[in-house]
């Protein structure tokens, strides 16, 4: 056992963490955020520039990382800025399945910031479970043909190209039967109507009838890169809820330590030093799962699944509490926009609504460790 | 003991349930089981609607125009309200001022100012908090000096509910910087908002809405006949606007109307292939908030009782303060949770009249994540919880 | 709504209160709860001659009680006392079925403290499920035999007659198909074998083998009795629990006032301070609900069970959090025998195992729930 | 960041568990497993055999016999002697005075005890906790004067875990009762227990069980040679002694054990027709605990690793304190909840070794009441959990 950083994942973070912090104020990310694109292009070529979307790639893609250990480094640097550029649509989610299948060229150009992906796979009424597709898609003479309709897909309006999950075979909830498809979102046949999420990110509804898409991978079988994808997803987001998290922490503890009541600092009262270090150990508590799961992001299934919902659902859990308590500790001011912290809060808490919550977690912890035995 | 309700009690539910099925305007119900933004001619239409019928100042003695109405009448009153869907009744005029007027008001200041809210004429704001006390009320800045038949009024209140919409505002002020105690030199003043030096701004909360405000005062002139009480007194008549008999300070109401939305929600929504009310784990979420909510009616109605007519449980507010948060909070919480991912999409669009647009998803999604951010403030305002333990542990436990 | 008490009930309260403040010290309930009947018999005639038993009886068998209301407020009193008498088995779960049948002659032995009862009716693996009997019962030419074991029947080794379950009829866990005996448990063909309880009560394991028995009421129809019976109980311990609650509070507030550490009292930590007055809210929480319970303990099945099950849910959940915080806010002498405070801890905590637990509870309110619609 | 057991580690383990395998007394074990009253003849065994094999001093450093085990070779450790069965070995003699007498005591000390300890010769009990003191150890009034060669000991130690088997026991007695502040002025004392004037009377636990003790010291007489440390030096020994490495401070490896034993009770258990852990709602129970106890587990060797070798993580050990208890009264909750009405039966003579009565319900119900009623002291002892976020809320977060 190893809990150190390597001296390259060391600068990496730091990097990362110092771009972050110098380059993205929180009254830049709100711009960001209000812009019609719902992030800033310049500020991912930036990112793209410091290596940060490679870092989330293998070699085998020439990334230069790509390991859960990378991915929560990063991540957890994004959610310490609140950044709204689309590393998880475009780093994680779109690129997880050209990862599996190998395709270089098309991740060179996500890496360089160049072009952006989208997974689209939610579907309305599929609430979070990973196998619901109601998208059909038929092989006819011109190729494959897509039809159906993608619920709250992240940055879906944006994206350059869609990675779009149908089913070729089975019912509505069967996880044989499923095929990814590369889909061109500017062809005829595919309409997105983006809207604003209330933690400041962007998404899409997207119907399609009839529109052309390119098989990533064997159609039919794509169930398992359906799986990894939102795997990572998991781990991207439960890293960066660690990183808001952290920074709840530290604003709330700073905001006891200065702000005057009753003659004193608020933090004077032993209620709300003890509150603090219940969500110190909360965080840290978080953390640890999160390490877990990064290490077994590439381990046999059961054990990979198992951590995830671990982490997912301890994540959610120790989330609400963070974000309650540091609203709470703060006060009034913590229900005005100008405030930095609410927008943390409202990130945390919503990272519950991403690829299952709580509850869903625990119930998926239950079904893989019963399959462990 | 009997905690049923009597038939003369179910005979006045049935009378509010009625008179609000045919007077509450079917555009005000709707706009607010949408949750959408009520202007100031919403609820000036629902007052003076309310005013003629008598049920305006429900808590104010027969004898200047209230009800009379016992603890469970009220109680009663309030759940109608809720469930038809009508406007909350601004409180400001109505349940804090008009107590303290007819407590500490002059013959003319009662004459003048109780009908007017009565009808609904005056839009009241409350003029406590300023910036940096928060809870410490009484460390309060603004200054009011004695000029002849005049008030010279400088300072800075903040958390200005509906100022905006305000024509009058009460508010404490420091007439006496060098009084021994922090709470004396206080005074509560009556202020027209129209006055000249009056500067209302918003403050934009958390979910991008404009409720709350900022009031600057700069050298604003107020009549000496606009106090109330005794001059360096206010922190009196403060004290006794916050003791005065809240009936609804838990929220059953409230929290039973967000249940009953929560069940329909959670019968809708589908979860692997069946209702999400029939998941175990959501059910059990759901079933202990129901049980917390029939435990905090049974006690809030047995607090009140025993408190006695018009007059306030004391420290005891303070417990159905606490709980009362804590049952309303965990509802939106659940609420949130329902609708899994379309709890995400925020359409600020769909909360004006009149909207037509489509939802991502199912409509009633759109103001679920915004209701549970928003209702952390309940925890927040009207003295923290913290402050409230506080009170309990002084008051109720002897330390 | 009237949530005053009567000036006859008040009298009864204040009785009971009185009666066991002075005569009933923690050391003598210890010296009842270690002799081998597990309480006092000369106690038990003394609560009989106060008219306790008989307030838990209804007018229609000749007692001046019987409602909810009384259960709840004699079963309050008895827990503020942590009393080891046999209320609950004597005047409660074994006369339910009695009072059901109008047998006001053997009840009137109870009430007078002559006669006592117990109900068998739990068996080896059967949880909480009230339904769940394989005891049975046919009848031959001399009447009706019984055979089979019966578990931890509270004062089962005590009893003069037991009201025991069996089958006639049906699966082991239908509800259709039950019937109850009164048995004689000093024949031949009835054994039993007594023990401690953790919380200071007595219990046995009972096994019959053909053991003689005479129907309480219509054999095969005997499952709404039980319900009564238990239902009964839930409301008694619920009671129970509360006053032994209010006393944990009161011994803990009393505590925090006098103890004094670093300098000063405890209780001068803010932190004790509000977790307090969080035992408080919650005491009243459970109050109140105990209080819905009691006033509809006559109603229609589905309320009444409803409420019942609400109560029981929540006095499970508020009893664990003040039986714990009651310890804890002591430090180590609540870990100690001499002191009255881990023994009402002991009790409350235990109290969750009785007809059913505050999981068993809510799964069941959520079940009259949906009945109710 | 590697977070699996390299393949020297895993060969330590094997190495560990084939030993216990190969010499742990199956009359041990089994007592150990059935929660039975473990004798001093008992525990005298077990240290003797751990003795014999080099592993009782696992903590100290090699020069002493000590075994230069890595954190997480010393994880493994203990969570193989708990997964085997293992008696815990008496930690007040190894652990708590090996280490302070290695670093404050004389040569002469270290000569006549070190090899005492090793051996399992001596019985060590701790005097630290006085009657009325609780966590605020530094208000000790158990008085030592100097009389000549000696000091002349009264007053009276509480809380004495075992001290019924001990024949020595290291007390904090106050030797300056003029010292300025409360810290000084206390000095660190070895006493034998056979002493005159000692007495040692049973305190008996909420379940009914003599495990600690009150100690009475009457006009005891100390040698001066068995002085640690400087006189009136005491309080750096003792905080020394409490800082000093603790592994298990978390208590990682006994939870990991009862979340085992819980599961097999659960898969044992009948609800409703099938398996007690396929009850949603306690599966859900058992799950959020398995997944806390997942977390701390890498959380609390995260902080010892990178505290590095023989230092104590200092403020952080509080951090895991908390959350260990915390996991460790959770598990002792569901085993209780898990045995439904069986929990209550209480049969103390079941605790015997021999005994072959049968238990009402499944024998391994008999435990878990007590089991949980006995835990509520982990939050407690050793400072309570309410003093360790007073330690983090200062030491960490900078209060």
């Amino acid at each position: 056992m190893d809990f150190n950083l390597s001296e390259e994942r060391r600068m990496l973070t730091d990097t990362a963490e110092r771009f972050i912090r110098e380059r993205y104020p929180i009254e830049k990310r709100h711009d960001f955020a209000a812009s019609e694109l719902g992030f800033s292009r310049a500020m991912w070529r930036d990112f793209a520039g410091l290596g940060l979307i490679g870092a989330l790639m293998p070699p085998e893609v020439d990334g230069y990382g790509g390991t859960g250990e990378d991915i929560m480094l990063v991540f957890e640097a994004l959610g310490r800025g609140l950044v709204v550029e689309p590393f998880l649509a475009s780093g994680i989610l779109g690129a997880s399945p050209l990862i599996d299948t190998g395709d270089a060229q098309t991740l060179g150009q996500v890496m360089a910031g160049e072009r952006l992906l989208a997974l689209a796979h939610g579907e309305p009424d599929g609430r979070y479970a990973l196998s619901h597709v109601r998208t059909r898609a038929t092989q006819g003479a011109e190729g494959w043909r897509i039809t159906g309709a993608k619920s709250v897909v992240f940055n879906g309006g944006s994206a350059d190209t869609l990675i779009v999950s149908a089913r070729i075979a089975g019912d509505a909830d069967a996880e044989d039967g499923l095929a990814l498809f590369r889909v061109d979102p500017h062809q005829q046949g595919v309409a997105r109507r983006g809207y604003a999420t209330i933690d400041g990110g962007m998404a899409a509804e997207i119907t399609m009838g009839g529109a052309i898409g390119e098989p990533v991978g064997t159609p039919g079988e794509a169930y398992p890169m359906i799986e990894r994808a939102i795997g990572r997803g998991i781990l991207a987001v439960c890293a960066e809820a660690l990183g808001a998290m952290e920074v709840a922490k530290d604003l709330t503890l700073d905001y006891l330590k200065t702000r005057v009541q009753f003659g004193q600092p608020i933090g004077a009262n032993q209620v709300l030093q003890h509150r603090m270090v219940d969500l110190l150990i909360e965080i840290e508590q978080a953390r640890s799962c999160i390490m877990l799961a990064a290490s077994t992001l590439d381990a046999e299934r059961t054990t990979r699944e198992r951590n995830l919902s671990a982490a997912k659902h301890l994540v959610g859990r120790v989330g609400r509490l963070v974000a309650e308590e540091a609203i709470q500790m703060h006060g009034g001011v913590a229900m005005t926009w100008e405030l930095a912290l609410p927008h943390y809060a409202k990130r945390i808490v919503m990272i519950d609504h991403l690829f299952g919550d709580t509850d869903h977690h625990l119930e998926r912890f239950i079904r893989f460790s019963r399959e462990a035995g | 003991m009997d905690l049923s309700y009597s038939a003369e009690e179910q005979a006045f539910r049935d009378e509010v349930h009625d008179w609000l099925k045919q007077r509450l305007p079917k555009r005000l119900s709707a706009k607010v089981r949408k949750a959408q933004r009520l202007t100031k001619a919403d609820y000036d239409e629902w007052h003076t609607l309310l005013g003629t019928r008598g049920w305006m100042a429900w808590h104010w003695p027969v004898e200047h125009g209230g009800t009379g109405w016992t603890p469970v009448e009220k109680h009663i009153f309030e759940e109608e309200m809720i469930a038809a869907g009508a406007p909350r009744i601004i409180p400001f005029g109505v349940n804090m001022l008009g107590p303290v007027l007819i407590r500490y008001g002059t013959e003319k200041q009662k004459a003048h100012y109780l009908p007017r809210i009565l009808s609904g004429a005056d839009w009241w704001a409350q003029g406590y908090s300023e910036p940096g006390a928060g809870s410490d009320l009484a460390s309060l800045r603004t200054r009011a000096v004695r000029d002849g038949e005049h008030y010279i009024v400088n300072g800075q209140k903040t958390w200005t509910t509906m100022a905006h919409f305000a024509n009058r505002m009460f508010c404490l002020v420091r007439t006496d910087p060098n009084a021994p105690k922090r709470q004396q030199g206080i005074s509560f003043l009556l202020i027209d908002m129209d006055s000249p030096g009056i500067e209302v701004r918003p403050i934009i909360t958390l979910e991008g809405e404009h409720d709350v405000n900022e009031v600057f005062l700069t050298d604003v002139h107020v009549p000496v006949e606009n106090l109330v009480g005794a001059e360096n007194d206010g922190w009196t008549v403060a004290k006794y606007l916050l003791n005065y008999e809240r009936t609804g300070i838990a929220g059953v109401a409230a929290s039973k109307q967000a249940l009953a939305g929560l069940k329909r929600i959670a019968a809708t929504e589908r979860k692997d292939g069946r209702a999400l009310a029939e998941d175990p784990y959501f059910a059990a979420r759901m079933a202990r908030l129901e049980i917390d909510l029939m435990a905090m009616e049974i006690f809030n109605l047995r607090l009140i009782a025993a408190a006695g007519m018009g007059k306030s449980p004391g420290a005891e507010s303070s417990l159905l303060k606490i709980k009362g948060t804590q049952v309303r909070q965990e509802a939106t919480d659940l609420l949130r949770r329902a609708v899994g991912p379309y709890a995400a999409p925020d359409l600020p669009e769909a909360f004006d009249e009149g909207w037509n647009g489509q939802a991502p998803g199912p409509d009633y999604a759109l103001a679920l994540a915004r209701g549970y951010f928003n209702m952390r403030k309940a925890s927040i305002y009207g003295g923290s919880n913290e402050i409230q333990r506080n009170i309990v542990a002084k008051h109720l436990l002897g330390f």
